[in-house]
């Protein structure tokens, strides 16, 4: 697997991290290209289903990240968020999908040196962990599932 | 053609299935872990059973599969292309074991695929499909084929129907060509029949259809309608579970560029099946889903296509989590 | 249950109700849902321990409505989902009478909302005894023995959505599974289109779940569905110490937040 | 073609008219020449039209079938398909199969008078057997078009409506809905029926078409029969929500009928023996 690049999926809010990330850049401090970034509004608008929309789509690894507590440009989307990731990650827990695979943060507008820290942590555990073939497989063998005849 | 009857010994039936599953798909049926009665494809000999009254699911979807594509697309603005489904990578399939109600819905379904335009995914997987049926030795509470004008040993629909005998032998009616060319694949195993009985399950007959079908064409408006279905909380249970029940939707799914269009089940008790985009529902509350339902079974089919749309296996009956019995339901009908 | 014939017949004698939503044998002896609107009829109502489905589905349900003011015999799960119901605007507590059936099966005299909250919170409101133990033995797992268990249960899956619809916390005219634009959850019934149908249903019952196994009870295919609600209605009750259903005023979990919520897993 | 009835045909778009701020008409052209040269439709016919990963939905055939080599269509955006129609460009691939359904009987009616009636987004089902009989027009004797929309903008086809106008040899009259009218604007204003009902065309030796929201089929038929219409000599196309267009979905059944097979064009003697499913 020493080839194996993880492709990892970032899902930011719009006023921190993708500020922070943006602040890591300007900095020019380097960190592992193997992240994709999505902007969103708000944490709390990021749909746990989009998750498991990357997983299908190929994704190896996700950071979901957003202000931090009591910083919320709309003064409570990460709470909510918050309690909509223990209840995610338990559930993800109960069905055995892996949840060493996605990684929760807070990173403010200011912490470009944060960012940085939690891609390459990200990038080195998925990398440990190797592709997320588990996920692949399912999907794949639901659309062989349905070739098959019935 | 001229049917046949032969014998084939309780161990001659074990020769049979694995001489069939050497070479073919073999769809047949077998207790699961958690005690549901599911088919699958080439399980072992010793798994198969036989001492099954329903099984969760009918046996249409070899034939109407719970999903089929229709075709591949390249969605490329003015570049977009389309890639037909290749029929001819439809596999041939014997289907073993499925009782005699299940086995005359193929041609129920034939009458709504194939009234009119013909559809060619029904039609060339019916046609590779080889059907060996168990005539019904067990029976419950929930079934009513003798109803609708079957038995539990119908030959409507099978190309060889096997009957268990009292010494556990069983009996085959070789029907067509399709069941005749098995034979003769394993000729050595069918031998000349004994006057051993055959053990045929009774079911009693609870309504005559005909009956039912003529009062249904004046009952549109009846208030038995309503108050038969309060209880229905409109799953599609019913109408996936039955064995005749063909209506689909047809969907579209992309990935990037690329993706297929496909079809997939459809019940008649959602509401949404009607919905206009204008947000008019033609069938607005569950009651006249239900009456639509057993409308279309027992009233527009036998008028439309000279066919009736149940086979009385009673799934939807035993499978509904309200216990809506549509067999009890039939019997009031044809009484109002 | 003498008395609950007695004071059904009298709730719809005096015309305080216009319908009485109960359980009755059927012709097969299957037990199933009656509605009775005729006093003369209230002697079909039963009540044993077959009495299993939860009827609180039917009190949002429109032709039942149509009726009029409703009673309704109520066990525990029963009384849970209508606090759950008035608590989410989609019942007036002035609608319903409800018939309380304690755990031992005997009539229980509820004259209002306070006193079946008192009633409420006074039971055990974990999950039922007999699906802890399928629990615990899944929690046991580990992820990929997890991970092949619900693949293969969810394999099952046919989308007829009896899960939703046996649900009284499923009262949406359009589930987030009809919206197609985007079309959010794939239709076809295949596992991987079946397994996020799945956990979005248990996600959005998340904190909302009353644990009374209907979902599961109404499967077709025998999936036990409810396993998944149930075990978040635990771990609900792990990081926020409520359970859904002791009140009509209560706010879902996951529509309210406090600030000091405790989690371990975001860096 | 193959055997796959499900298969659409490959149309490009040649033209986009905008009618109104939210309703379109595309002009369609087959991809494949031997598909064009093949193809025939009647008026009345029906559609499947596809935006390849959208999904399909049901128009009747907007143009007539006297114009050769095009086929038009016109939908208002509604829902997921019509959307991503209407965000297609000049050029851009749309899939389209049929045509499904019965037709107008045009020439039952020959002969005859013509009344069309419409309102707001029901004139393009209508507007192809509109041309149809405008293109045949010495086998018809008077051609009268009502149709009405809720305002001024929201009347589609202007350019044709102006071109009916002037012709001598049609009678069009347009209104809309009081509050609905512009300073300029020269036609009635009124709803459908009371225009209808002020007009008083006679019954006479004359079909009525009619087709509109369900609001204005209710409170329009009063009149015709007031009129004197027969319920043989009025006709409508029903819609009922589609997927496969060649009845084995099961969707659009109304009684023992499809829409899809046995409509979508019904007279009103028709419609009074169905069950009320549409």
């Amino acid at each position: 697997m020493s080839d194996f690049e993880p492709k990892v999926v970032a899902f930011v809010c719009n006023w921190c991290t993708y500020a922070g990330a943006d602040l890591t850049g300007t900095s020019r401090i380097k960190y592992a290209s193997n992240v994709k970034i999505i902007r969103f509004p708000c944490t709390g608008r990021i749909d746990f289903m989009l998750l498991l929309k990357a997983f299908a789509n190929g994704a190896d690894g996700i950071i979901v990240s957003g202000c931090h507590p009591n910083d919320c440009h709309y003064t409570s989307g990460n709470f909510h968020a918050k309690r909509r990731w223990i209840m995610f990650k338990e559930l993800m827990d109960f069905m055995g999908i892996d949840m060493n695979r996605i990684t929760f943060s807070w990173v403010s507008a200011a912490e470009g040196a944060k960012w940085a820290d939690v891609v390459n942590a990200t990038v080195t555990r998925i990398r440990e962990l190797g592709p997320y073939v588990s996920y692949k497989e399912m999907v794949d063998k639901s659309v062989e599932e349905e070739v098959k005849n019935g | 053609m001229e049917t046949t009857r032969k014998l084939i010994r309780k161990q001659s039936v074990e020769k049979l299935y694995n001489a069939l599953t050497s070479n073919r798909q073999v769809y047949a049926p077998v207790v699961a872990a958690d005690k549901q009665i599911e088919y699958r494809y080439n399980p072992g000999f010793a798994e198969v059973t036989f001492g099954h009254i329903r099984s969760t699911l009918s046996v249409k979807n070899v034939v109407f599969p719970k999903v089929e594509n229709l075709f591949f697309y390249t969605n490329a603005r003015s570049e977009s292309t389309i890639t037909d489904i290749d029929m001819s990578r439809i596999p041939e399939v014997v289907l073993w074991g499925a009782h005699p109600c299940d086995n005359a819905a193929f041609d129920t379904l034939r009458s709504i695929f194939c009234w009119d335009i013909k559809d060619e995914f029904f039609s060339k997987r019916l046609e590779k499909l080889a059907v060996i049926g168990l005539s019904c030795h067990l029976s419950d509470e929930y079934c009513f084929c003798t109803s609708v004008g079957l038995s539990p040993d119908s030959k409507k629909g099978s190309d060889i129907l096997l009957s268990l005998l009292k010494n556990g032998d069983y009996h085959a009616d070789i029907l067509t060509e399709k069941g005749n060319e098995i034979v003769k694949s394993a000729a050595d195993l069918f031998e000349t029949v004994s006057d051993e009985k055959e053990v045929i399950t009774e079911v009693k007959q609870k309504f005559s259809h005909e009956q039912v079908t003529s009062k249904l064409s004046a009952a549109f408006e009846h208030p038995f309608w309503v108050e038969n279905s309060l209880r229905c909380i409109g799953c599609g249970a019913c109408a996936y579970v039955c064995p005749t029940c063909a209506c689909f939707d047809i969907q579209d799914e992309t990935r990037g560029k690329n993706g297929k269009r496909y079809r997939s089940w459809d019940s008649c008790g959602f509401g949404l099946f009607t919905l206009h985009t204008s947000g008019h529902n033609p069938r607005e509350v569950q009651s006249q889903r239900w009456r639509q339902r057993i409308m279309h079974k027992f009233s527009y089919m036998p008028e439309r296509n000279e066919s009736l749309g149940c086979v009385g296996c009673g799934r939807c009956s035993s499978g509904c989590p309200v216990d809506m019995n549509i067999a009890e339901q039939l019997e009031a009908l044809q009484n109002i | 249950m003498d008395n609950l014939v007695k004071r059904a017949k009298e709730l719809l004698e005096n015309k305080t109700v216009q319908v009485v939503i109960g359980y009755e044998a059927g012709p097969t002896g299957v037990i199933r849902p009656a509605f009775i609107t005729d006093p003369e009829k209230a002697g079909k109502l039963i009540y044993n321990d077959k009495c299993d489905q939860n009827l609180a589905v039917y009190l949002t349900k429109k032709e039942v409505k149509n009726f009029g003011k409703m009673a309704i015999v109520a066990t525990l799960p029963v009384m849970r989902s209508i606090m759950m119901l008035i608590s989410e605007q989609q019942l007036f507590a002035e609608s319903i009478v409800v018939l309380g059936i304690s755990a031992d099966g005997n009539l229980l005299d509820i004259a209002d909302i306070n006193i079946m909250q008192g009633y409420i919170e006074k039971s055990d409101l974990s999950n039922p005894e007999k699906y802890k133990a399928l629990l615990a033995e899944l929690n046991k797992l580990n992820p990929e023995e997890k991970f092949a268990y619900w693949q293969k249960e969810l394999s099952k899956c046919i989308k007829c959505y009896a899960c939703r619809q046996a649900c009284p916390m499923c009262y949406c005219t359009r589930c987030t599974v009809e919206v197609n634009q985007p079309q959010w959850i794939p239709v076809q019934a295949n596992t991987h289109g079946n397994m996020e149908w799945h956990i979005l249903r248990a996600m959005h019952l998340a904190g909302r779940c009353i644990s009374c196994g209907e979902c599961g009870r109404a499967c077709p295919v025998g999936i036990p569905c409810h396993l998944l609600t149930m075990q978040l209605t635990d771990q609900v009750y792990t990081y926020f110490k409520v359970y859904a259903g002791t009140s009509d005023k209560m706010n879902s979990v996951l529509s309210t937040f406090e600030p000091n919520d405790k989690e371990s897993f975001i860096i | 073609m193959s055997d796959n009835i499900y298969k659409p045909y490959l149309m490009e778009i040649e033209n986009i008219v905008e009618e109104t701020p939210d309703v379109r008409t595309f002009r369609l052209k087959f991809k494949n020449n031997e598909d064009a040269e093949k193809f025939v439709f009647k008026a009345g016919q029906f559609g499947e039209y596809s935006v390849l990963g959208e999904g399909e939905s049901t128009f009747c055939v907007a143009s007539s079938p006297t114009r050769k080599g095009y086929i038009e269509c016109t939908f208002r955006k509604a829902g997921r398909v019509t959307n991503a129609l209407a965000n297609l460009e000049i050029g851009d691939t749309v899939g389209f199969r049929g045509p499904y359904g019965n037709t107008f009987p045009v020439e039952q009616w020959e002969g005859k008078n013509l009344l069309y009636i419409a309102g707001g987004i029901a004139l393009p089902p209508m507007r192809c057997v509109i041309w149809n009989t405008i293109d045949l027009r010495d086998k018809y004797r008077d051609i009268t078009i009502v149709y009405g929309a809720r305002t001024v903008s929201d009347l589609v086809y202007k350019n044709e409506l102006k071109e009916w106008e002037d012709r001598p040899d049609i009678k069009l009259i347009t209104t809309v809905d009081p509050g609905g009218q512009t300073p300029d604007w020269k036609g009635e204003i009124g709803f459908v029926p009371l225009v209808l009902e002020k007009l008083a065309p006679s019954s006479e030796n004359t079909v009525a078409v009619l087709c509109g929201p369900p609001v204005m089929i209710k409170f329009t038929m009063p009149v015709l029969k007031k009129l004197g219409f027969q319920d043989k000599d009025i006709y409508t196309t029903l819609e009922n929500r589609m997927k496969c267009g060649f009845g084995k979905c099961g969707r659009c059944n109304v009684g023992k009928l499809f829409v899809c097979k046995d409509g979508p064009v019904f007279s009103y003697e028709e419609i009074l023996t169905l069950p009320e499913e549409y």
